[in-house]
C-alpha cells in the first residue's frame, strides 16, 4: 500500500466518520463540527489529487465562511438538542433503507463502470491555478458574471428575509 | 498577464435580455430609497424592464455564444418571449397584491426580474454549468419570493420546504452533471451529444439530471412539494412558479434530452411512466381539493404530465426518420405557452378573490361569483375551460398537439390514458364553474369580497383571456414559428 | 261518361274529416244545432257521395277503380301512396259504413243531447268515419293501416269519452294497447309481404301472389305466405276481438252506446274481417293460415257466447255477442267462404247496430242503468224500442226470414263442407248458434218481460225521442230484409250477394251452385232454425219466472267472471312486466348498476384522490423520501434493459 | 496511486450519507448541513473526474458550486431564521401547516 | 361577397351575433331580451329555410360547401357542407330554438340575458356540428355545444341541477375525449382532417387500416356518439339531464342534441369505417333493440313526466340507431326521418310539460289527474303530440318507425320483430301517463284553478301541430331529399375492401382532383413550405398520400401545383 493510498484511506475514513457523526449527533453544533471535519478531510483529498486551489477554497470558503455562518445561526437561534420526533411514518420506516439503497445504487453503478478512468494525479502535476483563472475569466466568463448577480440575489434575500417588521 | 478575452459584442447581444432584466433588477434596488412609497412607479419600471428584456431578443443573432455556453436559437427565443410575457403580467398582477399585503415592491420586482433572468439563462443554456447557474438564480430568487410574506406562517413554511427540497434536488442534478462530465469529459451539451449511449455511468448521470429537473417541473413523484409551496407562496409568485420556472426547465429538459442520443430509444419509457404517474397524481389529487389555489397547484402537476406526454413522443420520434421530433417539440412549446398564460390569468383571479391575507381561497368563497363579479367569473371560466381543453381556447390546441404527437409516435395507450385524465380534469374544473354560477354564496358576502378586480389585475386577466382565445383560434401563428428544424440548433 | 265523385274519391273520407276538424276546433262555442248540422251534414254528404260513387262504379261496368292521389311514404323501392280503390267489396263496406254511420249519427243527436262535450263527441265520431272510410277505400296495406290505427285511436277516444270515470279511461287504454299488439303482427305481416313482393299495393301483391308459379303452401306447412297471413291475422284478431285478443271489446262498452253500436259492433271491429277478406288471395295460398283462422273464429264464436250467457250488463251481453258473431265471420273466411263472411258482416252491422241502439234506448229510458236485473217489464212502456229490439234479436238468433238466417246459414254450410274437420267446425258453430239464441232471448226476457225490478218512483221510463227511434226503425227493416239478396239461393236460385262479390272473391266458393248442395243446405238451415228455437225455448223456460239475480257459483261464476282471462293477463303479463320494469330494469340495472358504476367511478376517483392526498402529509422528511423513491424508480426504468435485456415493448 | 474509483465511491458514499442525513435529521439547520454534505460529495466527484481526465473545467465547476453553496447558505439560513421566528421551532416535522 | 355563397357560415354565426347583441342589452331589460332572442332565432329559422332551395332532390354529394384554409399545421380547415341529411337537421335546430325562447318566456326569471345568450350559443354549436365537414371542426363544435347546455341545466334547472349538469358534461366529455384520440389517429393514418379526403384515402387499398385498427377507430367515434344518442347502456345521464333541465334546455336537448350522435354515426362511423361498422352492426343493433325495449319498459314505470319522456327518447333513438346499422336504404331514410320526427314530437312534449311546470312547479305524475277538465286545449294538444310520439299513422312519428322497421325487416327479420315490440310499449307508457295526468277526477286542490294555455303557448303548440301533421302526410318531401345522401352513405359502407383491392384506382378521379385542387388552393393562402423545412411536416403525409393514390408518383416533398 502506497503512502498516497494510506493517506486516502485515512482521510476517507475521517470523511465518512464525519458524515456519520453528522447524522448521529443530536446537537446541531456537533453536527456542524462533524461537517467541518468532512470538509477538511475532503480538502486533504483534493490536495492529494493535486487540486490545490480547490482545496484552499474548500477550507477558506466552505470550512471557514459557510460553516461559520452555520454556527453563527445555530447560536443565534439558540438551537438546542434535536427533537427526535417521528411524525413521518414513511421517513421512519422507509427513509433509511431507501436512502442507503439509493447510495448503494449510485456506488454500485460507479464501481462497475468507471474502471477505465485513469487515476487522478497520474501525471503527478498540480493543476495550475493560472490555468483555472484563465478558464474562469475567458471561457466561463458568462457564468462567472452571472454568479455576481446570484450573490446579489442572496444579499437581497438575506435582507428581505431577516428584516424585522417595521 | 493573463490573456483576458473580452467577450465579443455579438455574444453580449445574445444575452441582452438577461442583461436588461438583471440591470433593471439592480436599478429597482437602487430606486428603492427614493421611491419607497411610490409602488406604481416601481411597478411600471418592473414592467418596462420585463418588456425591454423581451424586446432585447430581437437583436441577437442565431447561434452559439460565449464559446458555446449558451445557444441563441428559436427555442431560447421562444422561451424568452414566454418568460418576458409572464414576468410582465406577473409584475402587473402583483401591484394590487403588494398594496393589499403591504409588502415592499422594489425587492419583490427585483427578485422577479432576477428570477426571470435566471430562467432565461436556463432556456438558452447550452452548457450544464450555465444551466446550473441559471437554475440557481431562479431557484434562490424563488425561495425568497415564496417566503416574501414574512409574517405569514404559511409563506415561510412554503419557503423552507421549497428551499430544502429544492436544494436537495439540486444536489441530485449536480451529481448527475458530475457523472456526465466524468463519462464525456465535458459539460457542454454539444460535446455530450455523441457520447457512448451504452455507458451506464452516463445513463445514471442523465437519470439524476432528470430527477433534479423533474423536481423543478413537478413530475410525480417529485411533485410532492408543489401543492404546499404553491399554496403557501404569495399568489402572484405562485403564478410565476407555475408558469416561469416550469417552462424554462422544460426548455432545458428538451435541450438535454433531444441533444443527447444516449437519452433516446428506451428512454421514452421513463417519460411514459412519469407522464402517466404525474397526470394521475395531479388530477386525482385535484379532485378532492376545496382550496382553489391548491387545486390549481395540483392541476399544474397534471399539466406537467400532459407536457411530458409530448416528451415521451419526442424521445420516441427522434428515432423516426420520416416524421422527426419537430411536431412533438412544437407540441411542448405550444402547450407550455398556452398553459403559462392561462395559469397567470387564473392565479391572478385567485389572488384578487383571495383578498387580504389570502383568506378567501376555498370553493365556498367562489360561490355566486357569477352574479357578484361577472367579469371575473367569466374570465375564470374561460381560463378553466382552457385548462380543461375546450375548443377555441389555447388549452385545446395544446392538448390537441400533444395528443397528436403521442399518436404520431404510436403511443396510443398513453394518449388514451391522457384522455382518461382529461375526463377526470373535467370534473374538478367544472366544479369551480358550477360553484361560481350555479350555487349561491352561503351567508353574508363580506364587503370587500364583492369588490371587482383591480384595474391592473383586470388587465392581466384580459390579456390572458385574449391570448387564450387567440391561441385557440389561430394556433398557427405561433406554431409556424416553432415548427422549424432550427428550433434547437444543437439538435440538428 | 263523367265520374265526378269516383275520380275524386277522396271527397268521401274528407267530408267527415272536415266535419271533425270544424267541430273539434270551433264546436266548443257553438250551439248543438250547429254542431249537429256540421256532423250530420258531413256524414250525410259523405253517404250521398258514396251512393253516387257506387252508382258511377256500377254504371262504369264494375271496373275496379284505383287512383293514386299523392305519395305518402317513399323510400328506396318502397312506395305507399294515398291510393284509393273501389271494387265490389269496397262498395259493400262503403255503404255499410256511411249508411249505418249516418243513422247512428242521427241517433246520437238524441242520445247525447244532454251530455257534456257534445261537440267533442261528434268530432270524434266524424273522425272515426274518416278513418274507417280510409280503411275501406285504401288501395294498399300501408294506407289501410292508417285507417286501421286511426279507427283504433277514435275507439280509444270514444271509449274514454267519459274521462272522469277511471274504468272508462282504463278501457280506452286497454283497447288501444291490445289493438297495438295486433298491429304489431299486422306490421310484421306487411314487412314480410314487402320483403316477398316488394310492394304493399293490393294490386301488385295480389297479382304477384296469384301468378301460377306461386305454389299454394299445403296445410301444415309454414311458408312465407302462410306466415305473412298469420301475422296479418294477428292484426285482424286484435282489431276484431278474436281469441286471445278479444278482452278489450267487452270493456269498450264503457263508451257511449252509439259508439258501441257504430264502432264496436257495426264497423270498426269488422275491419279485421274485411282485411282478411281483402287478402283472400294470400289466404287461399296459405291453407294453414286459413285453418288457423277458421279454428280461432269458431272457438271465439263459442267461447264468447258462453260468457254472454250469464252477463247481467245489457251492453256486455251484446259485446260478447259481437265477439261471437265476429268469430262466425272469421270462421267463414277460414273455410274459404269470404263472401259469406262479408255477407254476415253486413247483416251483423244492421242487426247489431240495431240491438245496440235499442239497448241504448233502453238505457236512456231507465235513466242510465245497464243492469238487466234492475229492468224488466219494459215492453209496455217503450214499445217502439221493444219491437225494434225484438226484431234484432230474432235476426241474430237466425230465424227466417231475418237477415242473419241467411248469412249464418251460409257460413255454417260452408263450414260443414270444409274438408278439414269441417263437421267439427260446423258442430261448434251450431252450438254457438243455440247459445246465441239463448242469451239474446234471455236479454229480451230480463229486460222487457216480467215484472219491473226497478224503483218505479225514481225511474220514469219514457220512450226515446224521434231522432233516436227513426234510426231504430230503419235498422229494424234492414235487419229483416238485409238477407234477402241471398235468399233465392235457398230455392236453387242465385245468391245475388255472392254473385255481386264474385269479381273479388271469384266464383264457386260460396253457397249456391250445385243442386246436390242445395238439398244439403236445406237440411242444414232447418237444423239451424231448430237450434235457434231451442235456444229460445230454454231462455223462455228459464227466465219467464225467474226474477232474482241468484248466487253465482261453479260454472256460472266462471262464466260470469269471463273465465278470469283478464285476471290471467294481468297476473301473467301486465303485473310481472311492471314489476320487472320497476324493480329490475329501473332500480337495479339503471339506478343500481349503470348509474352505480358511473357514480362509483366518480367516487372511486375521489377515494383514490383522497388516498393520494394523504401522501401529501406536509412533512418534509416524507417528501424527501418520495424524491428518493422517484429517483430509484427512474433508475429502475432506465436500467431496465440491462436488468431485463429481453424486454422490448408492450403497450405503449 | 489512488484509483479514481476510490474517490468516486467515497463520493457516492458521502452522497448517500447526505441523503440519509436529509431524511434522518429533524433539525432544519442540520438538514441543510446534509445538503452541504451532498454538495461536497458532488465536488469530490468533480475534482476526481477532472483530475482523471486531466482537464481543468471540472475544477472550475467546483468553484461555482462552492460559490452557489455559499449564496444558498445565506438565503437558506435567512429562511431558517424566518421560520424559527414564525414557528419557534426548528423541527422540520413541526413545519406542516401546508398539507393534504 | 354574396350572402348566399356564405349561407352556411351565416347560419352558424348569425346566432352568435345575436348573442353578442344581447350582451349589449341591460340585464334587467326583460322585455327586449326576450323579443330580440326570439327575433334572432326566428330570422335564423327563415335563413335555414333557404337551404330548401339549395338542396335538391337527388343531389349527389354536398349541395353547398364552404372552404377556407384555417390552420396549416396540421391542416385544419374551415370546411362546411350541407346535404339532405344535414339540411333537415339544421332546420330542425333552427325551428326548435325560437320555440325554446317561447318556452322560457315564463319559466325563466333570473339571469334572463345569460339564458338567452346560452341558448343562442347552443344553436351555434349544434348547427356547426351538422355542417362541419372537417373532423376537427366537427369536434370543435361538438365540444363547444357542451358548455351552454351544461350551463342551461346547471343554472336554470331544478332540484338536482348541478348533479345533472356535471353528469351530462362528464359523460359527454368522456366520449369526446376518446373521439379526439380517434380523430388524431385517423389523421396519422391519412394526413388529413377533411372528411371527403379521408374517405377517399381510406378507400384506396394501400391505405386500408388493419381490421383491428379500424375497429378501434370505429369504437373511438362510436362510443362518443353512443353516449350522445344515448344508447343503452350509456343512457343514464339523459333522465337526469332532462328532469333537471329548464324547458328550453329539454326541448333542445331532446330535439337536436341527441341527433348529433346518430348524425355522427351516419356521417362518420359508417363512411369512414365501413368494415368495422358492418362487423359491429349485430352488436350495435342488439344494443339498439335493448334500448328500444328497455327504454320503453323503464319509461312505463317512471313517476315523473319528464323522466317518462326521457326514457322514451332512449327508446325512440334506439330505432334510429337500428335503422342506421341495418345499412338498408329504407331503414336509413327512416332513421333520418325518425330523427326529425322525434325532434319535433319530443320537443313538443317537453314544451308541453314545461307549461305544466310553469303552472305547478312539479313533474310528478301523482300531483296531477283530471286535468282534461280545467285545461281542455292543453289536453288536446298533449294528446295529439303523444299520439305523434307513439307513431300514429298520418302523424310524424309513424313514418320513421315504419320505414326503419320495414327496412330492418328486409335485412334481418328478427331484429325488426323485436324492435317492433317498442311500438306496443310506446302506446302503453304514453297512454298510461296521459291517463294519469288528464283523466279521472281533478282531486288535487292545487289543480282546480290551473289555467289553460295562453296565446303564446297556443301558437307555439300550433306550430308544432302543423309540422307534426305535415311531416306525417308529406313525408315524401323529406325522404326524397335525404334519399341521395343516404344512398351515398350506404354505398360507402358497401365498398368492401376485398372489392376495392381488386380495382386498381379505387378513389374516383374527380374526388382526387378535388383533393389535389384543394391542396393547391390552400398552398396559395399560406406561404409555401421550404423544401426540407419542418413546415411541410403537416402537409407531407396528406400530399404524399394523395400523390400515391393518384398514380404512385414518388413524393418529392412539394405539392404538385396543378
Amino acid at each position: 500500500m502506497s503512502a498516497a493510498l494510506l493517506i486516502f484511506f485515512v482521510l476517507a475514513g475521517l470523511a465518512v466518520l464525519g458524515a456519520v457523526a453528522l447524522i448521529l449527533q443530536s446537537h446541531p453544533i456537533h453536527s456542524a463540527l462533524s461537517l467541518i471535519l468532512v470538509m477538511l478531510s475532503l480538502a486533504g483529498l483534493y490536495l492529494l489529487m493535486g487540486a490545490e486551489f480547490v482545496a484552499a477554497v474548500q477550507i477558506i470558503v466552505y470550512g471557514g465562511a459557510v460553516m461559520v455562518l452555520f454556527v453563527f445561526v445555530i447560536m443565534l437561534l439558540n438551537a438546542g438538542e434535536e427533537e427526535r420526533t417521528n411524525f413521518s411514518k414513511l421517513a421512519t420506516f422507509a427513509g433509511v433503507p431507501l436512502a442507503l439503497a439509493l447510495g448503494g445504487v449510485i456506488a454500485a453503478a460507479i464501481a462497475r463502470s468507471s474502471g477505465h478512468l485513469p487515476a487522478p494525479a497520474a501525471n503527478g502535476a498540480l493543476t495550475p491555478t493560472r490555468e483555472l483563472s484563465k478558464l474562469l475569466f475567458s471561457e466561463f466568463v458568462y457564468p462567472f458574471e452571472l454568479t455576481s448577480f446570484l450573490i446579489l440575489v442572496a444579499i437581497i434575500g438575506a435582507i428581505v428575509l431577516a428584516q424585522r417588521e417595521n | 498577464m493573463l490573456p483576458l478575452q473580452i467577450p465579443h459584442t455579438s455574444d453580449l447581444v445574445r444575452v441582452l435580455p438577461e442583461i436588461i432584466w438583471c440591470s433593471f433588477g439592480v436599478f429597482l434596488m437602487l430606486l428603492q430609497p427614493f421611491l419607497k412609497n411610490h409602488r406604481q412607479i416601481l411597478t411600471l419600471f418592473g414592467m418596462i424592464g420585463a418588456a425591454l428584456g423581451t424586446l432585447g431578443t430581437f437583436f441577437g443573432q442565431m447561434g452559439a455564444g460565449f464559446s458555446g455556453l449558451i445557444q441563441f436559437d428559436m427555442l431560447s427565443l421562444f422561451f424568452h418571449w414566454l418568460l418576458g410575457l409572464v414576468t410582465f403580467l406577473v409584475i402587473l398582477a402583483s401591484d394590487s397584491y403588494l398594496e393589499r399585503e403591504n409588502l415592499d415592491a422594489s425587492e419583490f420586482y427585483a427578485l422577479i426580474l432576477f428570477a426571470t433572468a435566471g430562467m432565461g439563462v436556463l432556456a438558452s443554456a447550452q452548457e450544464l454549468l450555465t444551466a446550473f447557474i441559471g437554475l440557481e438564480m431562479s431557484s434562490i430568487s424563488s425561495y425568497i419570493l415564496a417566503g416574501y410574506r414574512r409574517d405569514a406562517v404559511k409563506s415561510s413554511e412554503s419557503a423552507v420546504k421549497y428551499f430544502l427540497l429544492g436544494s436537495f434536488a439540486t444536489a441530485f442534478f449536480l451529481y448527475g452533471i458530475a457523472l456526465v462530465y466524468g463519462v464525456t469529459g465535458s459539460t457542454n451539451l454539444a460535446k455530450i451529444t455523441s457520447a457512448d449511449p451504452s455507458s451506464n455511468l452516463l445513463r445514471m448521470g442523465l437519470g439524476m439530471i432528470l430527477v433534479g429537473l423533474g423536481f423543478k417541473v413537478a413530475l410525480a413523484p417529485f411533485q410532492i412539494w408543489t401543492p404546499d409551496v404553491y399554496e403557501g407562496a404569495p399568489t402572484p409568485v405562485t403564478a410565476l412558479f407555475a408558469a416561469g420556472p416550469k417552462a424554462a426547465t422544460f426548455a432545458l429538459l428538451l435541450r438535454i434530452f433531444t441533444t443527447i442520443h444516449a437519452a433516446t430509444g428506451f428512454w421514452f419509457w421513463a417519460f411514459w411512466i412519469l407522464a402517466v404517474a404525474t397526470m394521475f397524481v395531479g388530477n386525482l389529487g385535484a379532485v378532492v381539493q376545496t382550496n382553489v389555489k391548491r387545486m390549481l397547484a395540483y392541476s399544474s402537476i397534471a399539466h406537467a404530465g400532459y407536457t411530458l406526454v409530448a416528451f415521451a413522443a419526442v424521445t420516441f420520434l427522434k428515432t423516426d426518420p420520416e416524421i422527426g421530433p419537430w411536431p412533438a417539440y412544437a407540441a411542448v412549446l405550444f402547450y407550455l405557452l398556452g398553459y403559462a398564460l392561462v395559469n397567470v390569468g387564473a392565479f391572478t383571479i385567485v389572488s384578487e378573490i383571495g383578498g387580504k391575507g389570502e383568506s378567501r381561497l376555498t370553493l365556498d368563497d367562489f360561490a355566486g361569483l357569477g352574479t357578484r363579479q361577472p367579469f371575473a367569473a367569466a374570465a375564470m371560466s374561460l381560463l378553466l375551460l382552457s385548462l380543461l381543453g375546450m375548443p377555441i381556447t389555447a388549452g385545446f390546441f395544446g392538448k390537441f398537439y400533444v395528443f397528436k404527437a403521442a399518436i404520431n409516435s404510436k403511443l396510443i395507450w398513453l394518449a388514451v390514458l391522457m384522455a382518461v385524465n382529461t375526463i377526470i380534469g373535467a370534473y374538478y374544473y367544472l366544479r369551480v364553474l358550477v360553484v361560481m354560477y350555479m350555487r349561491d354564496h352561503e351567508g353574508e358576502v363580506p364587503a370587500d369580497a364583492a369588490r371587482s378586480l383591480s384595474p391592473t389585475a383586470a388587465m392581466v386577466v384580459m390579456v390572458a383571456c385574449l391570448a387564450t382565445l387567440y391561441l385557440g383560434l389561430f394556433p398557427n401563428h405561433i406554431l409556424g414559428l416553432v415548427l422549424s428544424q432550427d428550433l434547437i440548433l444543437s439538435a440538428r | 261518361m263523367p265520374r265526378p265523385i269516383l275520380e275524386n274519391l277522396w271527397i268521401i273520407p274528407l267530408l267527415p274529416l272536415l266535419g271533425s276538424a270544424i267541430n273539434g276546433l270551433l264546436g266548443s262555442k257553438w250551439s248543438k244545432t250547429l254542431v249537429n248540422t256540421v256532423a250530420l251534414g258531413s256524414t250525410g254528404l259523405s253517404f250521398a257521395c258514396a251512393l253516387e260513387a257506387v252508382r258511377e262504379f256500377l254504371a262504369g261496368g264494375s271496373q275496379v277503380f284505383r287512383k293514386e292521389f299523392f305519395d305518402w311514404l317513399v323510400a328506396g323501392n318502397f312506395r305507399a301512396g294515398f291510393d284509393l280503390q273501389l271494387d265490389e267489396l269496397t262498395v259493400v263496406m262503403l255503404l255499410v259504413v256511411t249508411g249505418v254511420g249516418f243513422l247512428i249519427h242521427i241517433y246520437s243527436t238524441g242520445y247525447m243531447a244532454h251530455e257534456e262535450g257534445y261537440y267533442r263527441f261528434f268530432s270524434y265520431l266524424n273522425l272515426f268515419m274518416f278513418f274507417m272510410l280510409i280503411l275501406v277505400l285504401a288501395a294498399n296495406y300501408a294506407l289501410l293501416f292508417v285507417g286501421w290505427e286511426g279507427v283504433g285511436l277514435c275507439s280509444y277516444l270514444l271509449i274514454g269519452f267519459y274521462f272522469l270515470r277511471k274504468s272508462a279511461t282504463n278501457a280506452g287504454n286497454k283497447a288501444f294497447i291490445v289493438n297495438r299488439i295486433g298491429d304489431f303482427g299486422f306490421m310484421l305481416g306487411m314487412f314480410l309481404l314487402f320483403r316477398t313482393f316488394h310492394s304493399l299495393d293490393f294490386s301488385t301483391v295480389f297479382a304477384a301472389a296469384s301468378k301460377p308459379d306461386v305454389a299454394i303452401e299445403p296445410l301444415g306447412s309454414f311458408g312465407t305466405i302462410t306466415i305473412a297471413c298469420l301475422l296479418l291475422f294477428v292484426g285482424a284478431a286484435g282489431k276484431s276481438a278474436q281469441l286471445p285478443l278479444y278482452v278489450w271489446l267487452p270493456d269498450a262498452m264503457e263508451g257511449p252506446t252509439p259508439v258501441s253500436a257504430l264502432i264496436h259492433a257495426a264497423t270498426m271491429v269488422t275491419a279485421g274481417v274485411y282485411m282478411v277478406a281483402r287478402s283472400h288471395v294470400l289466404f287461399t295460398h296459405a291453407p294453414t293460415a286459413m285453418y288457423v283462422v277458421a279454428i280461432v273464429g269458431c272457438a271465439t264464436a263459442f267461447f264468447a257466447a258462453t260468457i254472454g250467457l250469464v252477463q247481467s250488463d245489457i251492453k256486455k251481453v251484446l259485446a260478447y255477442s259481437t265477439v261471437s258473431q265476429l268469430g262466425y265471420m272469421f270462421l267463414a273466411c277460414g273455410v274459404g267462404a269470404f263472401g259469406a263472411g262479408i255477407f254476415h258482416l253486413m247483416t251483423h252491422a244492421f242487426f247489431k247496430a240495431l240491438l245496440f241502439l235499442s239497448a241504448g234506448s233502453v238505457i236512456h229510458a231507465v235513466g242510465g242503468n245497464q243492469d238487466m236485473w234492475e229492468m224488466g217489464g219494459l215492453s209496455k212502456k217503450i214499445k217502439i224500442t221493444y219491437r225494434c229490439m225484438l226484431c234484432g234479436t230474432i235476426a241474430i238468433a237466425g230465424f227466417p226470414p231475418f237477415a242473419a238466417f241467411f248469412s249464418k246459414d251460409s257460413i255454417l254450410f260452408a263450414a260443414y263442407k270444409y274438408e278439414t274437420n269441417g263437421k267439427a267446425l260446423y258442430a261448434v258453430g251450431l252450438l254457438a248458434a243455440i247459445l246465441t239464441s239463448f242469451y239474446m232471448f234471455r236479454l229480451i226476457w230480463l229486460t222487457f218481460r216480467g215484472e219491473p225490478r226497478y224503483d218505479e218512483h225514481k225511474v220514469h221510463v219514457h220512450e226515446s225521442p224521434f231522432n233516436m227511434t227513426v234510426p231504430l226503425m230503419i235498422l229494424a227493416v234492414l235487419s229483416l230484409v238485409g238477407g234477402w239478396v241471398a235468399a233465392p239461393a235457398l230455392w236453387g236460385g242465385k245468391d245475388y250477394f255472392a254473385e255481386f262479390l264474385s269479381p273479388v272473391f271469384g266464383t264457386g266458393e260460396a253457397a249456391g251452385g250445385a243442386e246436390a248442395a242445395a238439398s244439403l243446405e236445406h237440411i242444414l238451415s232447418g237444423v239451424a232454425v231448430v237450434a235457434a228455437a231451442l235456444g229460445l225455448a230454454v231462455a223462455m223456460w228459464m227466465y219467464n219466472k225467474k226474477v232474482s239475480r241468484g248466487t253465482s257459483e261453479g260454472l256460472h261464476k266462471l262464466l260470469y267472471n269471463k273465465y278470469y282471462v283478464d285476471e290471467l293477463y294481468f297476473g301473467a303479463v301486465v303485473n310481472p312486466l311492471i314489476w320487472l320494469s320497476t324493480n329490475l330494469l329501473w332500480k337495479v340495472i339503471d339506478a343500481g348498476t349503470i348509474d352505480g358504476a358511473v357514480n362509483g367511478v366518480a367516487k372511486g376517483a375521489a377515494v383514490i384522490g383522497d388516498g393520494l392526498r394523504h401522501t401529501q402529509s406536509g412533512n418534509t422528511r416524507s417528501y424527501a423520501v418520495w424524491v428518493i423513491v422517484g429517483a430509484i424508480v427512474v433508475f429502475a426504468i432506465i436500467f431496465w434493459p440491462i436488468i431485463h435485456p429481453a424486454f422490448s415493448g408492450g403497450l405503449r | 496511486m489512488v484509483p479514481t474509483n476510490y474517490y468516486l465511491i467515497l463520493s457516492a458514499i458521502l452522497f448517500g450519507l447526505g441523503v440519509l442525513a436529509f431524511v434522518f435529521k429533524r433539525n432544519i439547520i442540520t438538514i441543510f448541513m446534509a445538503i452541504e454534505l451532498m454538495l461536497n460529495a458532488v465536488n469530490l466527484a468533480f475534482v476526481a473526474f477532472s483530475q482523471a481526465l486531466g482537464k481543468t473545467d471540472g475544477e472550475v465547476f467546483v468553484l461555482f458550486v462552492i460559490v452557489v453553496a455559499a449564496a444558498e447558505a445565506a438565503v437558506g439560513l435567512g429562511i431558517i431564521i424566518l421560520t424559527a421566528r414564525n414557528r419557534r421551532s426548528l423541527n422540520v416535522e413541526r413545519v406542516d401547516l401546508l398539507k393534504l | 361577397m354574396e350572402l348566399s355563397a356564405h349561407l352556411l357560415s351565416v347560419l352558424i354565426f348569425f346566432p352568435a351575433f345575436g348573442a353578442l347583441a344581447l350582451l349589449f342589452l341591460r340585464s334587467d331589460d326583460e322585455y327586449w331580451i326576450r323579443r330580440l332572442a326570439f327575433v334572432v332565432s326566428t330570422v335564423e329559422f327563415l335563413f335555414s329555410l333557404l337551404l330548401l332551395r339549395i338542396v335538391t332532390i337527388g343531389a349527389q354529394g354536398y349541395s353547398m360547401t364552404e372552404y377556407k384554409a384555417w390552420i396549416s399545421a396540421p391542416p385544419i380547415n374551415y370546411h362546411l357542407g350541407v346535404d339532405g341529411i344535414s339540411m333537415f337537421l339544421v332546420i330542425l335546430t333552427t325551428f326548435l330554438t325560437p320555440i325554446g325562447v317561447l318556452a322560457s318566456w315564463k319559466g325563466v326569471h333570473h339571469r334572463i340575458k345569460e339564458f338567452h345568450v346560452m341558448l343562442l350559443l347552443l344553436e351555434v354549436g349544434v348547427i356547426g356540428v351538422f355542417l362541419a365537414l372537417d373532423l376537427f371542426l366537427f369536434f370543435l363544435f361538438w365540444e363547444i355545444m357542451l358548455i351552454p347546455m351544461a350551463f342551461l341545466i346547471g343554472i336554470w334547472g331544478h332540484g338536482r341541477r348541478i348533479y345533472a349538469a356535471v353528469k351530462f358534461f362528464i359523460y359527454t366529455t368522456a366520449g369526446s375525449a376518446f373521439m379526439i384520440v380517434g380523430i388524431l389517429w385517423l389523421y396519422n393514418l391519412t394526413g388529413s382532417f377533411d372528411l371527403p379526403v379521408i374517405q377517399a384515402i381510406l378507400q384506396t387499398p394501400q391505405y386500408h387500416p388493419s381490421p383491428a385498427t379500424e375497429m378501434l377507430l370505429f369504437l373511438s367515434f362510436f362510443v362518443a356518439f353512443a353516449i350522445k344518442v344515448p344508447m343503452f347502456p350509456f343512457h343514464t345521464w339523459l333522465p337526469d339531464a332532462h328532469t333537471e333541465a329548464p324547458t328550453a334546455g329539454s326541448v333542445l336537448l331532446a330535439g337536436v342534441l341527441l341527433k348529433m350522435g346518430t348524425y355522427g354515426m351516419m356521417r362518420f362511423c359508417l363512411p369512414l369505417f365501413p368494415e368495422a361498422s358492418r362487423r359491429a352492426a349485430p352488436v350495435v343493433a342488439v344494443l339498439a333493440i335493448i334500448g328500444i325495449i328497455y327504454g320503453a319498459l323503464v319509461s312505463l314505470v317512471q313517476p315523473n313526466l319528464k323522466r317518462i319522456i326521457a326514457y322514451s327518447s332512449v327508446s325512440h333513438l334506439g330505432f334510429v340507431v337500428l335503422g342506421i346499422f341495418t345499412f338498408h336504404t329504407i331503414s336509413m331514410q327512416g332513421a333520418v326521418y325518425q330523427m326529425l320526427a322525434h325532434g319535433i314530437s319530443t320537443g313538443a312534449l317537453f314544451f308541453l310539460v314545461g307549461m305544466l311546470f310553469d303552472r305547478r312547479h312539479t313533474y310528478e305524475l301523482s300531483e296531477f289527474g283530471g286535468l282534461c277538465a280545467p285545461m281542455p286545449k292543453y289536453a288536446a294538444f298533449f294528446l295529439y303530440i303523444a299520439l305523434s310520439s307513439m307513431g300514429l299513422p298520418m302523424l310524424n312519428g309513424f313514418v320513421g318507425e315504419f320505414l326503419i322497421l320495414l327496412g330492418t325487416y328486409q335485412v334481418h327479420w328478427g331484429w325488426a320483430s323485436w324492435a317492433a315490440t317498442g311500438v306496443i310499449l310506446s302506446a302503453c307508457y304514453l297512454l298510461w301517463a296521459y291517463q294519469r295526468v288528464f283523466y279521472g277526477d281533478n282531486t288535487n286542490p292545487e289543480n282546480k284553478e290551473i289555467k289553460d294555455i295562453d296565446a303564446r303557448e297556443f301558437w307555439g303548440l300550433t306550430a308544432f301541430a302543423v309540422v307534426v301533421l305535415w311531416m306525417g302526410i308529406g313525408s315524401s318531401y323529406i325522404t326524397r331529399r335525404v334519399a341521395a345522401p343516404v344512398d351515398t352513405v350506404i354505398q360507402q359502407t358497401q365498398s368492401h375492401y376485398a372489392v376495392e383491392a381488386s380495382r386498381p384506382a379505387a378513389a374516383s378521379p374527380v374526388l382526387l382532383d378535388q383533393v389535389r385542387n384543394r391542396l393547391a388552393t390552400r398552398e396559395g393562402t399560406v406561404e409555401p413550405p421550404h423544401k426540407g423545412s419542418a413546415r411541410n411536416w403537416a402537409l407531407a403525409p396528406e400530399v404524399r398520400r394523395v400523390e400515391s393514390i393518384a398514380g404512385g408518383k414518388e413524393f418529392d416533398g412539394r405539392v404538385v401545383s396543378q
